[in-house]
């Protein structure tokens, strides 16, 4: 069952186009990677998918629903979370605290939510810091905290905007296992990452974009030596032909 | 850590000595208290838009009080001293009311005087009334002050009915003297309590006296520029402007007038602004020739006026205008009442206020013959006389013109303003 | 005694000293300031759940006071409505408005919302100081609205004492604090402090971030309007330059910000700080000296903002419970004896 | 049609004095990102500095901007190094920190009343001043000559500040830091002492707005209020940030002030500015000359 389905996806700032015609499927229970040079378009496609920008052409369908232009809020209370490249703590506040916004999406009740956020920190090993103001964690346990608000929504899809970068390899490792675990609790994962080693340990499958165009699909090992994606990330001299 | 503990320690011990500076004032200000005093609480305006105004009455106040101290105090009351007690309202009505509320209840004060902006003074009355401690009011002009039923509330100056009916009256009489058709009369006038009570008034007045108002013009006080106003005037070509402004928009006003060269047979201002100490500096030359009506002029012909003024521009560096002497005499009238009183009770003084028939004694340096209050608290007495700004030698000055038997020896009104 | 137990119980002495003040201070003058103290410590708790759990900045909440005060006269004065219903028309009133003026404003930039805020309520008061009447409703123009103070008694919102303000004002401040409590551990108040601290983040979570804040705002408008009444039945006069004046809106949020905005006890602390350093500091020195109480006001202002820019609610709420741990510490020990 | 001439001129040259006064508003919101609520007090400290000069010296009025420019330069300077810089330290990251904008109302409420203890609250102006009262006649249109001065005067300082944004490297530097704080600091600026720098051109500014009205204008302690709340209306009209939309948003509200009254009171026109600012607030928030940051 397909559970996200992006139709000839485009997306225009001005006179720049950022996305060009993007097909993408995520099949459930998958882990589907995206990777792509710099400025490639990685961050607008999630954006574009998770309503903060609403797409200038094309579809883009989520568990069967046309999801063109729903805003955020929506987008999650159906099932379609997300975490932010760039970490975004609400600092003042302690760890519990930050999880239970995002449990609440499913309860109105205080208690409920507080019981589901202590179970999603129980789930990442993070319930010992649950009484630590965010603003005072380190850059691992924001991280783990960005995924662990996203979560508590308690999603379908989940949509980790590098959350590897500027980790340790141990670190690293954590997070990956942590991420098999997900899966393998029944969470359909899409994923944009630079770090290879963990991309390649994770995908099912890899789409690599350049310029907002799709230029190979297909499982890690194939798209590790696609000439295309080679060409993509070091330039053309290094094609060994 | 060790960084943030001594900010946590320099901010603590800051904020305990501004605390204990409080403290202190508040202890000190409360043990002062002498026991043969007549404790006077008044209310005006120091700092805020008005600062000018509060300033010139709180000095005309402390004149009057050292005077009367000098010269014995109350003396059937063992010759007690007068005490001032000044609050600041700026201007604010809830200031006012709860500056007399404190004044009452803490210091303690047997009288009230103030508050200059008949928007503060209106409710701040009625605080004194439910205590039954006497309210002098020197000046603020609203009618409804006198007219709230109040037992307590006693006003000297006149109130704005009277303000404009002499202004008209004065018009009349220019219209007689020198001979010129007055047909067209435009209003200008701050948007506020005191501007818009007046041209109530002017409206009616200028009806019943046949004339047509060409312009009714309120504009805001906080005005940055008063030139398309002044277009207006000059374009609704009246033959005379009537105004209420304060201090920073009567500058502004009549330099703009001058600058478009409006031309206008007269000018009739209704003191305030016109009336401030600044007024004549910053205008300068082209305030000449206005008209403006205030309760009292330096050459008002009185006996101890002129000593009285000289005495407060020695003093204070600047003439006295009809709101100070209205504070002065006020302090004189209480000086009065609380001499026939005898006693401290505010029954008492109040009845002595009500009783009161003062005629003469230093503080009656004004042009009318007397301080007597009506029913409703009104010095019946209280006129007005109109000056002008001329030049006769002696640089600018204002010359009282009106009414006829108050004008200075040998001065002529310039009328219709010269062109300039 | 455990901690929770020692704060609830000072929390319930603070409130049995708070009822009973009237009966050992006599003097009207200080309960007249405490009521004006009780009065803006409300405003603020009203204005914090805007203000400080959706993280902007409003720099308009006089107009609200302006609205709730002209509604509640206009109907007493004209038509003889009781001002306690008159309090009730004139929140619903401000919370239309509020939700009028917040549709639009709400979604802009921190800076944009306050300018915003204040222009509006520049423009009430224009608006108010030009109308003499609004159809068949006489505003007055600049000169206010003068309530004579005859016929007092609990129905019309009049009393000849200071006692009943005090307890009306103190009962609206509890219930307001009653209610700021329960919002901000509720669903709402999580999603007003997610959306005020990082709005993108809480929408991802699910937070319609203008939704919260518009909420936010109407429940705060209705409250300040509340306090409108009061103030009018208080001072019995209003008058458009001192009720909808930026002094009293920035006074609002000067107390809010001093005192920690965003907590509860903020604004409280903020008030019993702020409001005696005005009042004492006018006493003492707007005579003699014009003008250095707002001078001191001001270094104040600027003192707390350089050493506690969070308020003072945080190193107040440390230096109690560091004092908490002591004094437990100390009973622990005695019970061991 | 003349009438409306005359007043849209009048207008125009008021208005352009207007968005002097709010030039230094919109170039320190442009860099610090924060609305400082204490301009309307340095445009009165600037007046009361030029009024000095020109009384102890007898120079010509505008011979004061010799004087006043740098002295309120330093004062700016020196106003964001000592008392602001510590909260913006103390509040990294925060996107705009609103303690900032207390900060700004403590000084604002500090200066005007020190000013009053000190000064008194009499109304002063330069008598006799060569400018006052000067105008302009053209048949029959009359041009107020000191605000011609000022429009002239308002229009190159925003060039002038323009220029020294885009072409010099302090500019370039203070033009980086308001588009990035983070990137510029990165870059090796020092974000303070732009900020510093910044502020004290602002403050300059509002120097050379002081004494443009100085000589057709009345001096007194809370003067600087009745220019901030036009300043604040001003600089939103034109686009937070924009200098030459601070200008043109000067013009308009000037313009609106000289011709509305004549088809209404006064009093009215004041409603119509806060209804325009509101209107343009909802309609496009960016401004009328809405570049996100036009330098």
């Amino acid at each position: 069952m397909k559970i996200l389905e992006v139709n000839a996806l485009v997306k225009d700032f001005g006179g720049l186009r950022a996305i060009d015609t993007l097909d993408l499927v995520i099949e459930q229970g998958q882990i589907l990677g995206l990777i792509g040079p710099n400025g490639a378009g990685k961050s607008t496609a999630f954006n574009c998918i998770a309503g903060v920008y609403p797409p200038s052409k094309g579809d883009i369908i989520f568990s069967g629903k046309k999801i063109n232009g729903w805003k955020p809020w929506n987008l999650c209370k159906n099932g379609l979370a997300r975490t932010f490249q760039i970490v975004k703590p609400f600092s003042s506040k302690s760890v519990l605290y930050n999880v239970m916004v995002g449990s609440f999406v499913n309860t109105d009740k205080k208690d409920v939510a507080e019981e589901k956020a202590l179970k999603v920190l129980n789930s990442l090993h993070f319930e010992d810091k649950k009484d630590i103001k965010a603003g005072n964690l380190t850059i691992a346990d924001r991280k783990r905290l960005e995924i662990a608000r996203a979560l508590a929504t308690e999603p379908k899809l989940l949509l980790l905007d590098e959350v590897m970068a500027g980790l340790r390899p141990a670190e690293i490792d954590e997070l990956v296992q942590i991420i098999q675990n997900l899966r393998d609790s029944g969470i359909t994962i899409f994923l944009i990452e630079h770090i290879m080693r963990a991309i390649m340990a994770l995908s099912d499958r890899i789409v690599v974009i350049h310029f907002g165009k799709k230029i190979a699909e297909g499982i890690p090992e194939k798209v590790a030596s696609d000439e295309n994606v080679i060409k993509a990330y070091l330039g053309d001299e290094y094609v060994v032909s | 850590m060790k960084k943030v503990i001594t900010r946590h320690w320099k901010f603590m011990g800051i904020l305990t000595v501004l605390l204990s500076f409080t403290m202190v004032f508040f202890t000190s200000n409360t043990a002062n208290a002498g026991s043969n005093v007549v404790r006077i609480g008044n209310i005006i305006p120091l700092s805020g838009p008005s600062a000018s105004v509060g300033e010139q009455g709180k000095n005309a106040r402390e004149m009057a009080v050292e005077e009367i101290n000098a010269a014995g105090g109350i003396k059937s009351l063992g010759g007690a001293k007068l005490e001032m007690f000044y609050a600041d309202s700026e201007s604010k009505p809830e200031k006012g009311v709860a500056e007399a509320e404190r004044l009452i209840n803490t210091n303690k004060v047997n009288v009230l005087t103030g508050c200059w902006n008949s928007a503060v003074t209106y409710p701040t009355t009625a605080v004194a009334e439910r205590y039954g401690i006497p309210f002098l009011v020197p000046v603020s002009v609203r009618d409804t002050i006198t007219e709230q039923g109040f037992k307590t509330v006693f006003r000297i100056a006149a109130k704005d009915s009277w303000w404009t009916r002499d202004q008209f009256a004065f018009l009349k009489d220019m219209e007689k003297e020198f001979k010129i058709k007055v047909k067209k009369l435009a209003f200008v006038y701050e948007n506020g309590d005191w501007g818009k009570g007046f041209a109530g008034q002017w409206k009616e007045l200028a009806n019943k006296g046949g004339y047509k108002v060409v312009l009714d013009e309120p504009y805001p006080s906080t005005s940055t520029d008063l030139s398309p106003v002044v277009q207006k005037i000059k374009r609704a070509k009246p033959d005379v402007l009537m105004l209420v402004s304060n201090a920073a928009d009567a500058i502004l006003l009549t330099n703009t007038l001058a600058e478009y060269k409006v031309k206008l047979k007269a000018i009739i201002a209704s003191g305030g602004g016109h009336a401030d100490p600044s007024f004549l500096k910053a205008a300068g030359k082209n305030a000449q020739y206005i008209f403006d009506i205030v309760e009292w002029e330096t050459d008002v012909n009185k006996p101890g006026a002129k000593e009285a003024n000289a005495k407060y521009k020695a003093k204070y560096g600047y003439n006295l205008t009809g709101e100070s002497v209205d504070a002065y005499i006020a302090v004189y009238v209480l000086a009065d009442a609380l001499e026939r009183a005898g006693s401290l009770d505010p029954a008492k003084i109040r009845e002595a206020l009500a009783a009161t028939n003062y005629r003469s004694g230093t503080g009656m340096i004004v042009g009318y013959e007397a301080v007597e209050f009506d029913a409703s608290g009104q010095n019946k007495h209280a006129s007005l006389v109109m000056t002008q700004i001329n030049d006769i030698g002696n640089g600018l000055e204002r010359i009282t013109v009106w009414p006829k038997a108050a004008r200075r020896a040998g001065y002529t009104p310039v009328c219709p303003m010269p062109k300039k | 005694m455990t901690h929770q137990n020692i704060k609830k119980f000072s929390l319930a002495l603070v409130g049995i000293i708070a009822f009973v003040l009237p009966l050992v201070l006599r003097s009207p003058t200080y309960l007249h300031i405490l009521v004006l103290l009780y009065f803006y410590a409300y405003l603020t708790t009203s204005w914090n759940l805007v203000g400080g759990f959706a993280g902007v900045l409003p720099l308009g909440h006089a107009a609200f006071v302006g609205i709730g005060a002209y509604t509640s006269t206009i109907l007493f004065l004209q038509y003889g409505i009781s001002p306690w219903i008159g309090m009730i028309v004139g929140s619903i009133l401000a919370t239309i408005v509020g939700v009028l003026i917040g549709l639009p404003t709400l979604k802009m930039r921190g800076a944009y919302f306050a300018l915003a805020t204040i222009a509006f309520s520049e423009g009430v008061r224009v608006m108010i100081e030009n109308i003499d009447f609004l159809g068949p409703f006489k505003l007055n123009g600049p000169r206010g609205l003068l309530i004579p103070p005859l016929n007092t008694g609990l129905a019309n919102f009049l009393f000849v004492g200071k006692e009943p303000y005090y307890y009306i004002i103190l009962i609206m401040l509890i219930m307001a604090l009653a209610f700021t409590y329960f919002i901000s551990r509720s669903k709402l108040g999580y999603y007003l402090n997610a959306g005020g601290e990082e709005p993108e983040a809480a929408m991802a979570l699910g937070v319609n971030v203008a939704r919260a804040k518009l909420i936010a705002m109407a429940m705060s408008c209705f409250l300040t309007a509340l306090a409108g009444t009061f103030y009018a039945q208080f001072t019995l006069y209003i008058h458009p330059r001192s009720i909808i004046s930026l002094d009293l809106s920035f006074e609002i949020a000067f107390i809010a910000l001093i005192g920690g905005r965003g907590s509860i006890a903020g604004p409280v602390l903020g008030a019993l700080l702020l409001r005696p350093v005005s009042d004492f500091s006018r006493i003492y020195f707007g005579a003699t000296l014009p003008g250095l109480h707002l001078v001191i006001f001001g270094v104040v202002l600027v003192l707390v903002m350089i050493y506690q820019p969070r308020g003072l609610q945080e190193p107040l709420t440390r230096a109690f419970n560091k004092l908490l741990d002591r004094f437990a510490v100390k009973t622990t020990m005695e019970d061991k004896k | 049609m003349i009438y409306i001439l005359e007043d849209a001129i009048n207008g125009i040259l008021m208005g352009s004095i207007y968005g002097l006064t709010a030039l230094g508003l919109t170039i320190i919101f442009g860099v610090l990102k924060v609305i400082n609520f204490a301009h309307g007090s340095l445009l009165m400290v600037g007046m009361y500095v030029a009024l000095w000069v020109v009384s102890f010296s007898g120079l010509h009025p505008y011979l004061a901007l010799i004087v006043v420019v740098p002295v309120m330069y330093l004062f700016g300077y020196c106003l964001q190094d000592v008392i602001i810089k510590p909260i913006f330290k103390a509040e990294k990251d925060v996107r705009e920190p609103i303690t900032v904008i207390v900060v700004t109302t403590g000084i604002w409420y500090i200066l005007d009343n020190l000013t009053l203890l000190i000064f008194g609250p009499q109304y002063r102006n330069l008598p006799d001043n060569p400018l006052k009262g000067k105008m302009l006649e053209i048949g029959d249109m009359m041009i107020s000559v000191p605000k011609l001065w000022g429009f002239i005067a308002a229009v190159s300082t925003a060039a002038a500040v323009y220029w020294y944004f885009q072409k010099t490297r302090t500019g370039r530097a203070i033009r980086a830091t308001s588009l990035d704080r983070e990137a510029a600091s990165l870059m090796g600026i020092n974000q303070y002492k732009i900020y510093n720098v910044a502020f004290g051109i602002g403050t300059a500014t509002a120097g050379i707005a002081a004494v443009t009205l100085v000589p057709f204008y009345n001096i007194f302690p809370t003067v600087g209020v009745l220019f901030d709340i036009k300043g604040f209306i001003i600089v939103v009209l034109g686009g937070l940030g924009s200098m030459g939309g601070a200008i043109l948003g000067g013009i308009i509200i000037g313009m609106i002030e000289s011709i509305a009254p004549q088809f209404m009171t006064a009093t009215w026109t004041e409603a119509i500015v806060y209804g325009l600012f509101l209107v343009v607030l909802f309609v496009k928030p960016s401004g009328l000359f809405g570049v996100k940051y036009d330098w």
